[in-house]
């Protein structure tokens, strides 16, 4: 696979938002946000500290209610079961035990979504570079390597849409080309994502959707 | 003219008007709860006549029994409160549901004690673990949970669902205290006024009695309108009305 | 099907499921006797034998209470339909404790009678001045009274 | 791509519930200790009278157990709302109710479990007959899965919250006064050599009904106690 289709406008609307907004005790967090994701495509979350950026992450995975406008999937209303297995979340606590190795982790999330198709947990493993780990406990990792381990659900499990939050923080170098490539390979299978940043993203496979938030 | 019915709750539910609405009414109904409960006092405590059986002491209904009748018709209140605040998720709804637990949790307590103080001659004892006695404690506990749970969430509106689902969860404690007296053989007898059938008391002592309900549930109805105002005012403390009423200038 | 309702389907035929066992269940339990309140008939008849420590429910035979002089002592027959007991406790006895009143009391058996260590007495559901309540007595002379008597029957 | 089966799913979960379990065996040890310790001190308190621990002695390890099992429900979504591994539960495309039934199950395996079994000791350190423990270990077989079901739901309500411990005792033991009450009388009534099958029927016919419902009860209040 290879050259991701950008700015794919011939493809369909997977996600729209029409003038969503989001309040906390009465005060906008943000209000009236629309864009349209389309397969294929890369949206770039911007926007400063407490501007939203996690909220909107939660609300578009489901975990948060909708104060305000509509979402659209496929050109429906949103509804939870409508997505249900489509929709791959990774949040700022990454959902790993500490207790238990990176394959035993992953096993469970394997259990619970399924695989993509060939694909293998010990492949996924050696991708995001943890290979040898398989017996050490994820609490005796790196905050990086434990990212990289959370990333490995990118690479095993089947899914559309991802929401990635803050997926390069705590990356070094490789890793952050690691989430690049994993990002190119999504869009190339016509999968779309989400992403969070307030950092500079210097990904390859075409101009991103940028998606700025404001109060 | 059935149309107008839910407009007008719908335009009741938004925080300034319902603000509004109870501010007008409060006097009134405190006005009404004092001179309803006086006379309801006066009727049962003087005019009523003794009873054949328990005497004077018998007279303990007059608070008792309108009391025990707050603690579950508040409690139905709140869950419905309740219901509302997590189906349609209105403000007014989750305000009502929590602020009717406080005063639900009084008139149990006062139920309790009373019963208690009533129980001990009549009975000879204070307390038994009969099914309505125990379930009317347990209902207690489930006030004090709900208010709890609200009190322990650092966001409020999220504290207010999350006891909301509980009362939702508790209500099937209800019918358990007002049929016990009917599925079990309770030391506690069974109930006086019925809806169905002759209720089994004389007149000169039911008017009073039903006085005293009225009493309560205005004063109910006050002391609500006057926590809803409260607790308004602070959840809503970032919008303009509340600003407009803050600096001293009127809403009218 | 669509897969919501399919999932919506199955929850209500579980819930229905779980309500018929429990409803059968309940049914079951309800067949046997659960309360530990004994009329003195049945206590005659040998139904609480087994227990060493019961229930027993009924009324107060009417002349039959006698109060000890020098103690707290009393005496007093508990009748219902067909059956009598006899029944001592020392204590202080509820201030509705009188003659017809429908008591409960727990104890024990002590030879043919039954030593309480506790005497409730249950008031019934109706309030009337006594003047009412004397005429209506004097209209219905065998009837002694109106309700409360009930204390033996079954849940 | 493939969609794992729903057993597959429930199996991934109780394996993991399980595992973790093991990995903090010392956790699972100290409900036990605990009850142990308490029924020790019933005999201190009241004296070694035969006869007086003999009458209370059901009561009391019903009453021990419950509160030994309060002890760890705290801990049943608290570390997996830490890690985030609730989230991922939420998303995940099960039916969250089941998957939460499988966790109820994973935590009254790893709590209940050990307690019903030491409860003969604990039984006959206080001179309960012989006779009567099938039916003590019958009444908790059947009171302590509502426990932790009724606990579960609780604990979901408070997910949100910071200091839960006290809130849920005060909210769990009121909702448990029908399951003592029934479990106690059935152990009271075998005691007393009478028939106890009653309060057992009543404590199976609440069990089935929670079984189904709060599984479902425990998926709303997560939803509640997750939005935010």
């Amino acid at each position: 696979m290879t050259a991701a289709p950008t700015a794919a406008t011939d493809n369909v609307i997977l996600l729209e938002t029409r003038e969503l907004g989001f309040y906390r005790q009465d005060e906008p967090v943000f209000a009236s946000l629309n864009f349209r994701l389309r397969s294929g495509e890369l949206g770039l979350i911007e926007g400063d500290n407490g501007s939203g950026k996690t909220t909107l992450m939660r609300i578009l995975a489901g975990l948060l209610h909708v104060d305000e406008g509509e979402l659209y999937w496929h050109g429906q209303p949103l509804q939870r079961e409508h997505c249900v297995g489509e929709v791959l979340f990774l949040g700022h606590q990454l959902g790993l035990k500490a207790d238990l190795s990176p394959s035993e982790n992953l096993q469970v999330a394997v259990g619970l979504h399924g695989y993509r198709a060939q694909t293998t947990l010990s492949a996924a493993l050696a991708e995001v570079g943890l290979s040898g780990y398989d017996d050490e406990p994820v609490r005796r990792l790196s905050a990086g390597q434990k990212k990289r381990a959370a990333l490995a659900r990118l690479v095993l499990l089947p899914a559309t849409l991802w929401l990635l939050d803050e997926p390069y923080a705590n990356l070094d170098r490789t890793g952050i080309a690691l989430v690049n490539r994993l990002l190119e390979e999504h869009l190339a299978r016509d999968g779309a994502a989400l992403v969070t940043s307030h950092g500079a993203v210097s990904f390859h496979g075409g101009e991103p959707q940028r998606i700025r938030m404001h109060a | 003219m059935s149309k107008w019915i839910p407009l007008w709750l719908h335009k009741l539910s938004s925080p300034p008007t319902f603000y509004r609405f109870a501010g007008a009414l409060r006097p009134w109904l405190l006005a009404l709860a004092l001179l309803t409960g006086a006379i309801a006092l006066y009727g049962g405590l003087v005019l009523a006549p003794a009873d054949y059986q328990q005497g004077d002491a018998y007279r303990i209904i007059f608070i008792h029994v309108p009391s025990a009748w707050m603690s579950l018709f508040i409690y139905g209140v709140m869950g419905f409160a309740a219901f509302v605040a997590l189906v349609w998720r209105i403000k007014l709804a989750e305000v009502v549901a929590m602020e009717s637990a406080p005063i639900g949790a009084a008139f149990t307590f006062i139920t309790l004690v009373t019963g208690s103080l009533w129980g001990k001659p009549m009975w000879g004892t204070w307390w038994t673990w009969d099914a309505r006695l125990t379930s009317e404690l347990v209902l207690l506990f489930l006030y004090l949970g709900v208010i709890g749970l609200y009190h322990a969430f650092e966001d409020r509106r999220q504290g207010a669902r999350a006891a909301a689902f509980l009362a939702l969860i508790g209500i099937i404690n209800v019918p358990i205290v007002h049929f016990s007296v009917n599925w079990w053989n309770t030391l506690h007898q069974g109930s006086t006024i019925r809806l169905l059938g002759p209720s089994t008391i004389a007149p000169g002592m039911l008017w009073p009695l039903l006085t005293m309900m009225l009493a309560t549930k205005f004063y109910y109805l006050a002391s609500l309108f006057g926590r809803v105002r409260t607790d308004l005012l602070d959840l809503e403390s970032g919008k303009d009305w509340v600003r407009t009423i803050a600096t001293g200038s009127t809403l009218q | 099907m669509n897969p919501t309702r399919k999932r919506r389907l199955i929850v209500v035929l579980l819930v229905v499921a779980a309500a018929t066992v429990a409803v059968g269940l309940g049914v079951f339990a309800l067949q046997q006797n659960m309360n530990y309140l004994f009329t003195p008939s049945q206590v005659q008849s040998g139904a609480a034998s087994s227990h060493k420590t019961f229930r027993l429910g009924g009324m107060v035979k009417a002349g039959s209470i006698q109060r000890s002089k020098t103690s707290l002592l009393a005496t007093f027959t508990v009748v219902d339909a067909d059956g009598a007991m006899p029944v001592e406790y020392t204590g202080i006895l509820p201030d509705l404790f009188r003659d017809n009143q429908s008591v409960i009391a727990t104890g024990h058996m002590d030879n043919a009678h039954f030593v309480a260590t506790e005497v409730l007495a249950k008031h019934d559901e109706t309030y009337m001045p006594k003047e009412l309540k004397d005429a209506m007595a004097k209209a219905h002379k065998d009837k002694p009274m109106p309700e409360g008597s009930d204390a033996g029957g079954s849940p | 791509m493939s969609r794992p089966g729903l057993a597959n799913a429930c199996a991934a979960m109780l394996r993991r519930d399980l595992t973790l379990a093991w990995r903090r065996r010392g956790d699972i040890a100290m409900p036990v200790l605990y009850a142990l310790i308490v029924t020790m001190l019933f005999p201190f308190a009241l004296g070694p009278e035969d006869t007086l621990l003999q009458r209370i002695a059901g009561g009391v390890v019903l009453v021990t157990i419950l509160l030994a099992m309060l002890l760890a429900l705290d801990a049943m979504f608290s570390s997996d709302i830490e890690d985030g591994s609730l989230e991922q539960l939420v998303l995940a495309p099960q039916p969250l109710a089941l998957m939460l039934a499988v966790k109820i199950l994973a935590h009254w395996l790893t709590t209940a479990l050990p307690l019903i079994v030491i409860s003969p000791l604990l039984a006959g350190m206080l001179h309960l007959p012989t006779a009567v423990m099938p039916v003590l270990v019958l009444a908790l077989l059947l009171s302590t899965p509502m426990l932790s079901l009724l606990g579960a739901i609780l604990v979901a309500l408070t997910a949100g919250t910071r200091r839960s411990g006290m809130l849920l005792a005060l909210m769990l033991l009121p909702l448990c006064v029908p399951v003592v009450i029934f479990a106690a009388g059935a152990v009271a009534a075998s005691q007393q050599g009478l028939p106890w099958l009653a309060p057992i029927a009543w404590l199976g016919a609440a069990l089935v009904l929670l079984l189904v419902l709060a599984p479902l009860a425990c998926a709303a209040a997560l939803r509640i106690a997750l939005d935010a």
